[in-house]
């Protein structure tokens, strides 16, 4: 009997990203429990750190569970702060560790390592095709922007104008909110209410406020509302209302996706945890194949790194609850973004799917190697 | 115009909530010189609590009258089996309510998860009133309504009643005005429950628009701070001023320079302390 | 201070300095960790235990220092001594400017002045983004043994070169507080207007001690920024003043040894709870309810009347 | 009507009270003198219930009220004119007295009795307490505790920093409470004052009563005057009462 | 005019206003180096509110002072103790966490050149201890001292209270009812202490005790709602009319 292979894994778990730490961290469980904890012949071990949400005890962590626990490979983190706090420890470590839902762009195109695959999505992914769609089928010309004041709102706003202005768009006024804002009125007194949409990105409650407060002012019929796919996230929308309904995002998952391997996932994931499944769910429980693929492919024998680390790579999880994907050369994920309409069907709000946006890769049309040498989105 | 009248209203709603939040922390620092860092998780359980009263019986009554009462005992027990020990120390009452904010903090967690939220609007205050141009949600105007009109019942109380008196005495001096006859225990003990209580009236208040969700407590905790800082510690003409001042700036200020956005909240108060040191009304 | 607990002090010391011949590399690394934040607290202990200044903002001075070294090391690459040199000589400038306006603050309103000064310097570099990056701060940073030039390095050499600093400055604040300076501090704490009618120019002490407790809070700064490899604005938030804050309190104010041990045992306990359940942060908060309700003065003064 | 007995205080560890007993009755004036840091201050705060006592008992009225709370004991009759006045600083005058009026007990002191006492008070009634000289604070101190309307009231030092007039005011006002029926218990320096308007003297040293007497043999016996009091020998028996 | 005869304090018509209370109002008064100066009059006669005019604690609403020749009418509080001049508070105000002994060293160290230093340890200043000590001695304070000074009886705060404004050798020391509070034989001995001061050394005293007074002043200036009444010699005063009705009250009412 060989020893167990250890998988360690850290999000957030205190704190005020703690659900959604705690819904990444079912995903894993659920796909661990279905394996029954085993794969390529080991028992598979899994120690869960807390890394509450801050990148220096994150590295803490991640030394903890590399130098304590001496684990084979790892999973995590949440934010994007953490995960480029802890990048050039896991990349000095030689650690193969993959990156469920952290979004940066640049960690997988400026300042990516070979030690970290992503398999998530970069936070202008979505967002790139997006605003193509936003112009062709949508038919939005004049468009205000209004986002929460940080990287991934840099990076999602960034992509979603690019494309957008390409095909002709125009942004009237971009509006940046900062985190701490819970009061939205200053900033939905600047929206003017001739502009064709608002493109928004929200997550958590800042997101139920947003729209609760839109609808309050009586923009919502006046404005319709499009966004980044966090906005309306499944981690929210129970806690939403009619404030919701209509308001239409992109991301690289929909609870409502209406596939079988999205239908048996979302109904185990319903039996096991009492909740709908949200992107953050799906995150490490698709994440988690690419390790356990790789360990299958091993057969167990994951003691070599470079080994290891070819295997990740190298991997192709199959039925995947998002859809298909492969992982580029940079360590990314190619896949499909939907473009999802929130509606209530059976009285209950869900993300319909009105459109597949197939084979999205984190460079979109564009050579990367000219894209990687433009610089990063920012405000 | 209308964008004059639009922002004046809302800067007056969020003083409105700002005041709401503040009173309750000003209540207690002013009679105890409890610096209370778990205000905001007694704000923060107040939502938490109507939410649940109200989702079992559908009242927003009931939920709000569970909420003021459930929270304002947990602020009697608190006050009367923890803080009063430390009377006379008051660094050690505070370190005392920040165990009880992580306390608080991961216990919501833990009963609640940490799913947001947000609570209903009453029936009747559904919709906005709109003159013109201007736009203005029936609830926030209802909301300032009732925090002027809870301003004015506790400057009634501390100022025009005995009561307010033997409040401030408590303040200057318990062990005397223990010896003056007043149940300093008692009292001490149901002020920081009536500030408890004020604290939980203001989650249910704002409850509508800014919910609930794991992080609410330190959120909220600094902004009850800076209203009660910038208008002076203890004073509640303070407070009611304070709460003024800062939701104008902070409103016409995230409004009229954006890009200072981080700073319209706190740089107003670095100002007032820098030119007076105990804040608008504050005594040393 | 009695025998016993120099004693037992002297016994702390040398299991600290053999810790790396019997401890894993983790470990040795939380003990780095642990003296860091404890030049830091004892920085804090200064102005709050001492003079009686209250600061929910110190982290960010100790946040200004470590972004000053990783800007220079990063962006511009300086050498190791320019980059010490400019994270002390930046973070005792910042303290020098923010204590010109806070020194004639007290109380709770000292409290609340510097909490909101450490949320605008979070502001700033939450802000700032072509200096400080952002929210995702700054990363590659060298290692403090490359950088210095050191002929050795890892995380034991690391470990040695924060004791020295750890062992200097802890020395230099001990005789601070024992200074004739130091004795004016507390004289201040007590009735600072009987110390003006005696002839003290208290706002100037005041401001003194704000600096030099600053100056310190750098040097943890500068050795944060290498220990860590990065920096981010969560160095300069509330909830790192905070748990400063806590570190002095717990473990003693106005004794400079409760700092230390608030650090170590926040650290300490912060990292082993946490391995074991999801719910440390409710233990956390009982233990500090629990601590405070039988070492109200903090757990070095236990026992002792005597509180300085 | 008060029966101490064998009472020990302590403040941490030190113990202060060893071993008091004393009485006093119905409609006197019993004075405790002796010198600085003997526990005068440290007998009327356990009586007041303020430092309650670690062993005997302090019984008023029949009622034992060693470890009865201090707001407790103020209903049951006893005020406390403490030393170093310790009025409310932001309460005015006027609201200083106000907390402490008993309405219960029918007869006694009220504002317009005090103010016509002290009519000093009557002019500052609405300013507060820290604006108030020092004389002036003192004044308040003991008017605050006369509308409480004691039946026993405790005097620590009620003539610090008063001038000579009030101080015979002082006396007046002692000598007219026990006249309506209030006992008083009187702690001081002022070993001059004390015989004046005492009925009966104690003495004491290192917390405990060493001498108890009449004013008059107090006032005679040299030996205690200068080793208990530190009463210069030369001073003469107070033959003039100054004031009322 | 030469530098001796230069008067320790002058005050100008100095006035202070609390509202519509003139709590001080157009008092001159002329201190000489050396001079032992008695202030009395009844209670809120002003007394303590001159005082704060001198040391600096507010500044006069109208008029000037002086110190040993220099207008410090703007100067403050700090300022003028390094000057020379020292204060005792009618209410005590000691450091109370901190031990006899250390309240003395603070305020031994106000005028030193080492309140600054922060490379040595207090412990090593034996001077300054040995000064701090004397001081503790000199008012029977020793035995106390490494006690706390909270813990001290009333009394023996009193007495620390005016032994901290000794320890800066001031030129001109004021001095708020220090008896107050003291038994006999305290106050006594307190008395003997003052009158031993060194003779150089200006002082003003408050005190409702008149032997004390006038056994201890050469001069005695009566206030009496914020004006100065009467100054003049002790055996002037005390012959004053007005004075004792005032002060002592026989009959007449004010
Ligand atoms: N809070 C305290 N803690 C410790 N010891 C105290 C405290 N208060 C007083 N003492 C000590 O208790 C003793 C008695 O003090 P107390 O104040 O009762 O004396 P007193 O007779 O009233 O003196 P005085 O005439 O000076 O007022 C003194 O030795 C004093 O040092
Ligand atoms: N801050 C203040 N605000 C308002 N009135 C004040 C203030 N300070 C003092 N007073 C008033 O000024 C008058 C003079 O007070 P002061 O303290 O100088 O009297 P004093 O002569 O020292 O009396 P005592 O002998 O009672 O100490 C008093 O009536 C007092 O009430
Ligand atoms: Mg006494
Ligand atoms: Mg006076």
């Amino acid at each position: 009997e060989r020893p167990p292979i250890k998988i360690g894994f850290m999000v957030p778990l205190s704190g005020a990203n703690a659900q959604n730490g705690r819904d990444i961290l079912n995903g894993f469980l659920l796909l661990l429990e279905e394996a029954g904890y085993q794969a390529g012949g080991r028992r598979i071990q899994l120690i869960v750190e807390d890394d509450e949400g801050i990148p220096a005890v994150g590295l803490t962590k991640a030394r903890k569970l590399v130098e304590r626990d001496q684990v084979h490979m790892m999973g995590g983190p949440l934010l994007a702060s953490s995960a480029y706090a802890i990048a050039p420890y896991i990349h000095a470590q030689q650690i193969p560790m993959v990156y469920p839902v952290a979004s940066g762009d640049d960690l997988t195109q400026r300042r990516r390592s070979k030690w970290i695959v992503r398999t998530g999505y970069t936070s202008s992914q979505p967002n790139h095709p997006f605003g193509e769609y936003a112009y062709h089928t949508l038919g939005h010309r004049r468009i205000a922007t209004i986002a929460l004041d940080y990287a991934f709102g840099w990076e999602s706003v960034g992509g979603f104008e690019r494309t957008f202005l390409e095909q002709g768009g125009q942004i009237t006024k971009k509006l940046w909110v900062p985190l701490s804002v819970h009061d939205f009125a200053p900033y939905l007194a600047q929206v003017s209410r001739d502009l064709d949409a608002v493109y928004v990105l929200f997550i958590g409650r800042t997101a139920l406020q947003f729209l609760r407060q839109y609808q309050e002012y009586g923009l919502k019929d006046r404005v319709p509302v499009i966004g980044m796919g966090t906005t309306t996230d499944e981690h929210v929308l129970p806690a939403m209302g009619d404030e919701a309904i209509g308001v239409t995002t992109a991301l690289h998952y929909s609870g409502a996706l209406d596939t079988p391997a999205n239908r048996t996932f979302s109904a185990a994931y319903r039996a096991r945890f009492k909740r709908v499944p949200s992107y953050y769910s799906e995150s490490m429980y698709s994440g988690g194949k690419w390790l356990l693929t790789a360990i299958e492919a091993l057969k167990g024998n994951v003691e070599n790194r470079d080994v290891l680390l070819d295997a990740i790579r190298q991997a192709q999880p199959t039925g995947l609850p998002r859809g298909p994907v492969t992982i580029d050369e940079y360590g990314n994920p190619v896949e499909n973004i939907y473009v999802r309409r929130v509606e209530r069907v059976n009285g209950v709000l869900q993300n319909t799917v009105i459109a597949t946006l197939p084979n999205v890769s984190q460079f979109w049309k564009y050579n990367p190697v000219d894209y990687l040498k433009q610089p990063l989105y920012a405000r | 115009m209308t964008y004059l009248i639009t922002q004046t209203l809302n800067g007056l709603f969020s003083a409105a909530l700002l005041f709401l939040i503040a009173s309750g922390l000003t209540l207690a620092f002013g009679v105890m010189k409890i610096v209370n860092i778990a205000h905001g998780s007694f704000y923060m359980l107040g939502v938490y609590i109507a939410y649940t009263v109200i989702l079992r019986t559908q009242s927003l009554l009931l939920g709000a009258a569970a909420a003021i009462v459930v929270v304002s005992a947990l602020g009697f027990v608190m006050q009367r089996f923890f803080l009063r020990r430390f009377g006379n120390d008051p660094l050690a009452q505070m370190m005392m309510t920040m165990g009880f904010a992580l306390l608080f903090r991961d216990a919501t967690l833990m009963i609640w998860g940490g799913d947001p939220f947000t609570l209903q609007y009453p029936g009747w205050l559904r919709g906005s009133m709109e003159a013109g141009d201007v736009v203005f949600p029936y609830y926030r105007l209802f909301v300032i309504v009732v925090a002027a009109l809870v301003g004015v019942a506790l400057w009634a109380i501390n100022e025009k009643t005995l009561l307010g008196a033997r409040l401030r005495a408590t303040v200057d001096d318990p062990e005397m005005a223990s010896a003056m006859g007043i149940n300093v225990t008692l009292l001490s003990g149901l002020v920081f429950a009536a500030g408890a209580g004020l604290a939980a009236f203001g989650g249910v208040m704002g409850g509508p628009i800014l919910g609930g969700y794991a992080g609410l407590d330190f959120d909220l905790l600094p902004l009850a701070f800076v209203v009660v800082i910038v208008g002076g510690m203890g004073s509640l003409k303070g407070a009611f001023v304070g709460s003024l001042v800062v939701g104008m700036i902070d409103n016409y200020g995230k409004a009229l320079v954006p890009e200072l956005s981080y700073f319209t909240l706190f740089a107003p108060m670095i100002l007032v302390l820098a030119l007076k040191p105990t804040g608008l009304y504050g005594r040393a | 201070m009695g025998a016993r607990r120099l004693t037992l002090l002297v016994v702390l010391a040398l299991l600290v300095i053999a810790a790396p011949f019997v401890l894993s590399s983790y470990w040795v690394g939380l003990l780095t960790e642990v003296a860091i934040l404890a030049i830091l607290a004892m920085s804090l202990d200064v102005l709050l235990g001492y003079t009686g200044l209250p600061s929910l903002g110190h982290a960010s001075l100790f946040g200004v220092a470590a972004y000053a070294v990783a800007l220079l090391s990063t962006r511009y690459g300086m050498n190791f001594w320019t980059c010490v040199f400019a994270g002390l000589v930046v973070g005792t400038l910042a303290s020098a400017v923010i204590g010109l306006i806070v020194s004639h603050v007290r109380d709770v309103y000292f409290l609340m002045i510097t909490l909101a000064i450490g949320m605008v310097l979070w502001g700033l570099s939450y802000r700032w983004i072509p200096v400080t990056g952002g929210d995702n701060g700054l990363s590659g940073i060298p290692s403090l043994e490359v950088h210095a030039g050191l002929p050795f390095a890892g995380p034991t050499a690391f470990y040695y070169v924060t004791l020295v600093v750890f062992a200097l400055s802890a020395g230099a604040m001990v005789l601070l507080v024992r200074s004739p300076f130091g004795l004016t501090l507390r004289g201040i704490r007590e009735n600072e207007g009987r110390m003006k009618s005696l002839g003290f120019n208290t706002w100037l002490h005041c401001y003194l001690s704000f600096i030099v407790s600053g100056f310190f809070a750098s040097v943890a700064g500068v050795m944060w920024a290498y220990y860590n490899g990065f920096v981010s604005p969560t160095y300069l938030d509330l909830t790192a003043s905070s748990e400063l804050f806590l570190m002095v309190t717990l473990g003693g104010p106005a004794t400079l040894v409760g700092p230390v041990l608030g650090a170590g045992m926040i650290v300490l306990l912060k990292n082993v709870m946490s391995a074991y359940t999801a719910r440390w942060l409710l233990i956390l908060g009982t233990v500090y309810i629990v601590a405070i309700l039988t070492a109200p003065k903090g757990v070095w003064n236990l026992g002792s009347r005597r509180s300085a | 009507m008060l029966q101490i007995t064998d009472l020990h205080t302590y403040y941490g560890e030190s113990h202060v009270l060893q071993g008091v007993t004393l009485a006093a009755a119905r409609g006197t004036v019993t004075a405790v003198l002796g010198r600085n840091g003997v526990g005068k201050t440290t007998l009327c705060r356990s009586i007041a219930g303020l430092t309650p006592a670690r062993a005997g008992a302090v019984v008023f009225d029949g009622n034992d009220i060693t470890r009865t709370p201090p707001y407790r004991i103020h209903d049951l009759g006893i005020s406390l004119v403490p030393q170093g006045r310790r009025i409310f600083p932001s309460l005015t005058v006027q609201e200083n007295m106000a907390i402490a009026v008993n309405t219960t007990r029918s007869q006694g002191w009220d504002l317009q009795k005090v103010f016509a006492v002290f009519p000093r008070l009557a002019e500052r009634r609405q300013n507060r307490g820290n604006e108030l000289s020092g004389g002036e604070q003192q004044m308040l101190a003991i008017a605050r505790a006369l509308v409480a309307r004691p039946t026993f009231l405790i005097l620590d030092e009620p003539t610090e920093g008063l001038s000579p007039m009030l101080v015979a005011e002082v006396a007046g006002v002692i000598r007219r409470l026990k006249d309506e029926g209030t006992s008083i218990l009187l702690a001081e320096q002022n070993a001059a004052f004390a015989v004046k308007v005492a009925d009966y003297v104690h003495v004491m040293s290192k917390g405990v009563v060493v001498h108890s007497t009449d004013p008059v043999a107090l006032w005679q016996n040299e030996e205690v005057k200068t080793q208990l009091l530190g009463v210069p020998a030369a001073v003469s028996p107070p033959n003039t009462r100054p004031g009322t | 005019m030469t530098a001796s005869s230069t008067a320790a304090l002058k005050l100008e018509q100095v006035s202070r206003h609390f509202g519509g209370l003139k709590a001080v109002d157009g008092v001159s008064l002329t201190v000489q180096p050396g001079e032992r100066h008695a202030l009395i009059g009844p209670n809120g006669a002003g007394k303590t509110t001159l005082f704060n005019l001198i040391s600096g604690e507010f500044p006069p609403t109208s008029g000037r002072v002086e110190l040993f020749g220099a207008d410090v009418t703007k100067v403050p509080a700090y300022k003028r103790a390094a000057l020379g001049i020292a204060r005792t508070f009618q209410i005590t105000k000691l450091f109370p966490a901190l031990t006899v002994r250390e309240n003395v060293l603070v305020a031994c160290t106000a005028l030193d050149r080492r309140r600054l230093a922060m490379h040595r340890t207090v412990a090593s200043c034996t001077d300054l201890r040995d000064a701090a000590d004397r001081l503790l001695e000199s008012f029977g304070l020793l035995p106390h001292a490494a006690e706390t000074a909270k813990n001290l009886s009333y009394g023996d705060q009193r007495k620390l209270e005016v032994a901290l404004s000794m320890a800066g050798r001031p030129r001109l020391l004021l001095l708020d009812e220090p008896m107050a509070g003291l038994s006999a034989g305290e106050s006594r001995s307190m008395h003997e202490l003052i009158d031993r001061l060194d003779r150089s050394i200006a002082v003003l005293l408050i005190e409702h005790d008149m032997d004390v007074a006038f056994a201890f002043a050469n001069r005695v200036t009566v206030l009496h709602h914020g004006r100065v009444l009467t100054e003049g010699s002790c055996d002037e005063v005390s012959a004053n009319r007005s004075v004792q009705q005032i002060y002592l009250g026989d009959a007449a009412d004010h």
